[in-house]
């Protein structure tokens, strides 16, 4: 029985800290089978497959590879043992050739001395294989990013092996370039080869996997053959979660206009955005990982830079840096905590009142008593678990950090707040706080404009859902008229009619 | 509870370094080491890298770093004697050399934001950029000045001074000191310089202006390398341009000893204060049990390598 | 009795004296500490050799002067790197009853009790004479200086430039490059003055060239030898190395003015404890120079005095 | 193809920035600076920088940086002196000399490594750890040596070794040069320091084995310091442990002007040649024109950082 499988792994356990990624998943793969991994963002797919690669050595568990114990404790030996992996997040070097990144750590060479005409000569077929003619001698930072999603997959390709890893590789590539990495897939297969394939768009699941499996919070719920079931019962397989009382909602009076966008245009991925917020309004943007959400928030916040378009925030028009947005009465909330959300460094109390110093101030001085006086309130009102205010707010958990995130738009007492992600990677109870505040800010006449991945809280939270789908916002529709499988559908679709379309 | 004992134990790691490192030269240095006389001389030795190293731990803090501040010492020392002799008085000699360290420290920081360039390599070209000047400015020699009080600054204290138990340079430092320590704690300056050096993208976001911040930090590095070059001045009674070369990494040393990280984000006054004093103590140290040059270089070399590692154990014992 | 005889026996133990360097890394130095050593043991009394970490670094020599105050020496023999900026330390040690005496290099101050030097100022016209004869009271000269505002070489520089200008014959092609701290960049800097002088077949525009100190002269002597100029022109340098003596001997260098360093270590120390001991000392002492060319060379005084046995003195 | 004519323009600019600096001193310095002669004697003066930037020039690709070149190389001319004073034949000395270095080297970069510190404060520490080395091992004199013919590698050309076009050492600059140049385009290595520089965690999830890197890209650092020391010693004839303080600004200057990025991931041998030539130009002919060292020092500083503007102009027209 086992001897048909490839590769296997038995109740693989990963922490990180206090978090708990993998909770004992199994799984397999034959050799020339495309297993599909699928599940929610946060449900361990990315650390399942970094423990496969190397990149994450788990706490417990046991792996085998063509029946001998596999157990890499670095990429090098996963990758001479046969795993290929396309990161989901690998960031290519970005100053090496195009060449150079495709057999970065699997050189061909003749003892020290690399093979360039032979690298060329496979580099160039297999860039041709996914139909492509990406000069090699390009340095990869002059590349657009579908190039280099691409550049990933020609390198997992060239090298050989015997199990392919794809973490979400078509996330950021264009229709047809996935049909040419679902050609070269099948060759592949053909050839024996054991691919795993991660990814959000259930229609290339269904068109390409033999088998699919679903991970939801560290735990393998299902899985089976991609023709035995729907498209339905995968959804609900991977959300598969009671929503009852986890959002609160009361009934929002909307007020007048406070954010207007129109065809709003960014440099990198938003296509266009045009929308109304209200005071007094919540309102989710859903899509899928790259869709351009995070390009959306930031532009209007200043971060990142418009191209074209209108923008208006209460009676401000036009484009203006944070520290003015602020002035203006909007706040945001980062997705990205470690990076841009908070100094991990520095206190709590500190982070919460960074935009604001000046409510802490008395005559001109700047005063930590009263800095710690107001984190305190704040601490409490929302019952951040932590020591006192002036712990360093790394050492807190994710959902306490998250928590602290927020109260700093709700200290300011801005009037719109643009959350990216408010509950990434947080626990059910946080969320739930969460969501009280934000139904409460409605209540009380703000303008809430939420982004996440997760549709459940959109539909739970939300008066009206915008979906994004690949740098093209629809039109919001009150949250009433849909459901997570329209909503879904929307995200995933690959015509764009179909998206701009109201129906 | 244990966590708090443990941070208030990492803060006072450097004194309790200082005093290890006193200890083991009170014993096997002469009796003189240990005598009240010896102490003010280690007192009046640490002022200059002190004072400019106050400047540098914001700068450090901030997540730059300031290569030049030993070339602005120099054109400071230089610029005071040339306004002395050019017949001004003192007073206007003082402020005027000062004054230059402020400007010097503004062009840097003027470039590093404007231009948005990493501060290493902008001070590395300021570096040489003051040197020339001072030594320009003093036509390649030292500059012979009439001696005023600013020479009294940093005197060894006569009898008859002895009510200001330690003279006034060293005073000076004390109020820098602190002046530095509330800025960081008491103002909305002191909350961003952390802010920055801890996370400037995070900063960015929470609207910190973060280019007046840092104009301001590497204008108060140069100021604090005026009062430093004054202090020098004091000492030399000469104004002169080869003064202080290597001095910015006995600056970047003292802060890095004191707790400073060169990633940003974290470094203390008293901690950068304690960081100088350690250093001048062990040369303070070797120097009067005639022990070589070499010797002291070895064991600075050392003391710098070992601090940070320190450092970096107690940053992973944290986390 | 005898216990507490025992105990007291460091305080009955010879004074200690400083003997403060402008640095610690010259042939020149070394030779001071020979003196130093010689007249310590001859006298019984300890000395202690401490100089600053960086040469030509004012305030570190004034760090290591004060350090020697406050440990209490009985008497600090100083060679100033700055004829000011040594000032207020010796001072201070005038105040806690430290005599100094001041040797190589002249401070502007009362409190000394001696100095002890070679006139530079005659050793500088010394050297312009010697050049003035060999050249044969005509051709192009030049002078590489030391660094900039060093006392004792400042004034060679004017003794050797003010003899020169007498001399109608004679005319100064360059003397307004510095030659730096490091022999290295001594080096450097007699190349580029060598440069522009270059003609065609391997000659120079230049007839005779003077270098006020070791580490300038040996870089010059180093670019002569390597631009193959060595002989062509008239080449007098101050104090001396082994590098230097060498290059006396194989005729690349046509003489050397050399102080007696080993002589004014010994003095600064004898006169010191003279003076701890009560006895007048005069306010000046002469160590003169003295004009060592290839001739004069085997005489065995001369020899003592170029190659001092320095390794007997300091155990090395 | 438009974008490969920037690419090559962007390569060539230190090169044209050279020629200019040339030019204009062809016209502004006395004829003698065209001459042949002026030409070796440039070539020559950039040996010693130039070999030593070579070292350095891995290490800015790899992201680090390296501040203790200067102090090797003090270190290694001592040894060869030393050496040759114990008896060695020159041969012996000088292989010597050169190993000091590549453990010195070694040592950076097994403290970079092991104790994963920042480069900056490790290199600082060994610089003057190293120093201090050199002074005690020569017990703080110059060690003089008997001539051999290490002095002729870098001494200027008699006329009966015309045939050489340039001394020895500087066909070995030219060779090693070379040699780091196929190192970094054709060796597997080569493509890890890139990498390294360029994106250390993407490296590391690809297989690269950083640690070993990192070892090997110091430790020849070390080692062409160790060669840098041989130049220095073969110039002066003498072991000196105060020479090339300050030399690891000239050095990091050379790789920066020649195109290296202090973030990592850029930089190329050719470049920082131009580099290091770019700086002694500028030297000889300010000197050749009698202007003073100060003048020699602005130049050089304003020099450093516009070569890095530009640098980061080209950057941001590529993207
Ligand atoms: N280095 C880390 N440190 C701490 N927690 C981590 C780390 N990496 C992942 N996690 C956590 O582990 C859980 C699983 O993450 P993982 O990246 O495997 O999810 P995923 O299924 O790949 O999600 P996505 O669809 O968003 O890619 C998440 O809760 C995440 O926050
Ligand atoms: N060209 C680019 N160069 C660098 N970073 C980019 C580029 N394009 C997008 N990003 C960044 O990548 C991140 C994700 O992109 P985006 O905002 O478009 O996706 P998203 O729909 O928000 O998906 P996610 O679920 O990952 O947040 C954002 O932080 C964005 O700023
Ligand atoms: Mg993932
Ligand atoms: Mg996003």
């Amino acid at each position: 029985m086992s001897s048909e499988f490839r590769l296997k792994l038995d109740n693989i356990k990963v922490r990180f800290g206090g978090t708990t990624a993998l909770d004992g998943v199994d799984f397999a793969v034959s050799p020339g089978e495309i297993v599909a991994l699928i599940g929610e963002n946060g449900a361990g797919k990315s650390t399942l497959m970094k423990v496969l690669s190397g990149a994450v050595i788990p706490n417990e568990g046991h792996m085998s590879l063509e029946e001998k114990p596999f157990a890499p404790r670095n990429p090098q030996e996963a990758r001479h043992s046969g795993i290929a992996m396309i990161y989901q997040e690998l960031s290519l070097p970005a100053t090496l050739t195009v060449q150079e990144n495709i057999f970065l750590g699997m050189e061909i060479s003749k003892g020290w001395i690399l093979d360039r005409g032979k690298m060329h000569n496979v580099a160039q077929t297999a860039l041709k294989e996914l139909g492509h003619d990406i000069s090699l001698e390009t340095l990869v930072r002059n590349l657009s990013i579908s190039d280099q999603q691409l550049v990933e997959i020609a390198r997992a390709s060239a090298v050989g092996c015997k199990v392919l890893i794809l973490d979400e590789p078509t996330s950021s590539i264009t229709r047809q370039d996935v049909q040419k990495l679902f050609s070269l897939m099948r060759n592949l297969k053909a050839q024996g080869h054991s691919i795993i394939y991660i990814s959000h768009f259930l229609e290339e699941v269904e068109e390409i996997a033999d088998r699919f499996v679903v991970l939801r919070d560290g735990k393998t719920v299902g899985g089976g053959k991609i023709g035995d079931t729907t498209r339905d019962k995968i959804v609900a397989l991977m959300v598969g979660r009671q929503l009852t009382d986890l959002y609160p909602r009361s009934k929002h009076a909307f007020g007048e206009p406070l954010l207007q966008l129109e065809a709003l245009t960014g440099e990198t991925k938003l296509q266009s955005a045009s929308f109304e917020l209200r005071r007094g309004e919540v309102m989710g943007i859903f899509g899928l990982v790259g869709s351009g959400r995070t390009d959306l928030i930031r532009s209007i916040f200043g971060l990142d830079s418009i191209k074209s378009g209108k923008i208006k925030i209460g009676t401000y028009s036009g484009y203006a840096t944070p520290s003015q947005r602020w002035a203006q009465g909007a706040g945001m909330v980062s997705e990205d905590r470690k990076g841009e959300g908070l100094a991990i460094s520095r206190s709590i109390a500190e982070n919460l009142i960074l935009s604001y110093p000046q409510s802490c101030e008395t005559s001109g001085a700047f005063s930590p008593k009263r800095m710690l006086a107001t984190a305190n309130e704040w601490v409490s009102k929302l019952s951040v678990k932590c020591r006192s205010t002036d712990q360093k707010i790394g050492e807190l958990s994710g959902g306490n950090q998250q928590k602290i995130a927020l109260a700093r738009l709700l200290h300011h007492g801005v009037d719109l707040l643009l959350l990216d992600e408010p509950t990434r990677g947080i626990d059910v109870g946080s969320k739930k706080q969460i969501y009280e505040q934000i139904d409460n800010l409605a209540c009380n006449g703000k303008a809430v404009l939420i982004v996440s991945s997760y549709l459940p809280e959109l539909l739970g939270t939300c008066d009206r859902i915008a979906v994004m789908n690949r740098g093209r916002l629809s039109p919001p529709r009150n949250v009433s008229e849909l459901t997570e499988h329209s909503v879904m559908m929307k995200a995933i679709a690959s015509d764009l009619e179909n998206i701009t379309s109201n129906a | 509870m244990n966590k708090q004992i443990k941070e208030w134990i990492n803060k006072l790691m450097p004194l309790a370094a200082l005093v290890l490192v006193y200890i083991v030269f009170a014993f096997i240095a002469p009796p003189s080491f240990v005598s009240l006389k010896n102490l003010e001389l280690i007192v009046r030795q640490t002022t200059i890298v002190g004072i400019a190293s106050l400047g540098m731990t914001l700068v450090i803090i901030g997540g730059g770093i300031d290569l030049s501040v030993g070339s602005i010492v120099a054109l400071v020392t230089v610029c005071i004697a040339w306004l002395l002799m050019a017949g001004c008085s003192p007073i206007i000699a003082a402020l005027g050399g000062v004054f230059a360290g402020l400007v010097c420290g503004l062009i840097n920081g003027a470039l590093i934001t404007r231009l948005k360039l990493v501060p290493f390599i902008i001070t590395l070209g300021t570096l040489l950029v003051y040197r020339g000047c001072a030594k320009g400015l003093a036509h390649e020699q030292k500059i012979d000045a009439p001696l005023s009080w600013i020479n009294e600054l940093l005197a060894a204290l006569k009898p008859e001074q002895s009510w200001m138990v330690v003279p006034a340079g060293v005073w000076m430092l004390i109020l820098l000191a602190i002046l530095i320590a509330l800025v960081l704690k008491y103002t909305r300056f002191g909350l961003y310089v952390f802010s920055i050096g801890s996370n400037e993208q995070a900063s960015r976001l929470c609207g910190v202006p973060i280019e007046n911040v840092k104009l301001l930090i590497y204008g108060i590095s140069g100021l604090f390398a005026g009062f430093a070059g004054l202090m020098q001045f004091s000492r030399l009674t000469v104004g002169d341009p080869t003064v202080a070369s290597g001095l910015e990494l006995d600056v970047i040393a003292a802060v890095v000893i004191g707790g400073g990280s060169l990633a940003g984000g974290e470094g203390s006054v008293l901690g950068t204060i304690l960081g100088a004093l350690i250093m001048t103590v062990i040369r303070s140290g070797c120097t009067q049990m005639g022990l070589s040059n070499w010797v002291q270089e070895i064991v600075t070399g050392i003391i710098i390598v070992v601090a940070v590692v320190l450092d970096r154990m107690r940053h992973k014992q944290q986390s | 009795t005898g216990l507490s005889a025992c105990n007291r026996e460091p305080e009955t133990k010879a004074v200690t004296l400083a003997l403060i360097p402008m640095g610690s890394t010259d042939e020149f130095w070394k030779s001071v500490h020979a003196g130093g050593v010689q007249a310590s043991q001859k006298l019984g009394v300890n000395i202690i050799w401490q100089g600053p970490i960086r040469r030509d670094d004012r305030t570190a020599q004034i760090d290591v002067v004060e350090n020697m105050i406050v440990r209490g020496v009985k008497g600090i023999i100083l060679a100033p790197i700055d004829n000011m900026a040594l000032r207020a330390s010796v001072e201070d040690a005038y105040r806690n009853k430290i005599p100094v005496v001041i040797i190589d290099s002249n401070l502007n101050t009362d409190k000394s009790i001696s100095f002890v030097a070679t006139d530079n100022y005659k050793g500088g016209v010394m050297a312009g004479e010697h050049m003035v004869k060999i050249l044969g009271a005509k051709g192009r000269v030049a002078m590489l200086r030391n660094v900039e505002g060093s006392a004792s070489t400042d004034n060679r520089e004017r003794g050797f430039l003010d003899t020169l200008k007498k001399v109608p014959g004679i005319k100064v092609v360059s003397s307004n490059l510095y030659a730096g701290a490091t022999t290295e960049s001594a080096y450097r800097a007699s190349e580029n003055l060598l440069a522009p002088l270059k003609l065609a077949k391997g000659d120079v525009a230049l007839d005779g060239i003077f270098c006020p100190n070791e580490s300038c002269a040996f870089g010059m002597l180093r670019a002569l030898q390597d631009g193959d100029l060595t002989g062509k022109v008239k080449f007098i340098g101050f104090d001396s190395s082994d590098k230097l003596v060498e290059g006396l001997e194989r005729g690349h260098i046509d003489a050397l003015v050399v102080q007696d360093p080993v002589r004014m270590g010994y003095l600064g120390v004898e006169k010191l404890v003279d003076y701890l001991n009560g006895k007048t000392i005069e306010k000046k002492i002469d160590v003169p120079a003295t004009l060592v060319t290839r001739d004069n060379l085997k005489d065995p005084t001369i020899k003592e005095l170029v190659s001092p046995d320095i390794k007997k003195w300091l155990k090395e």
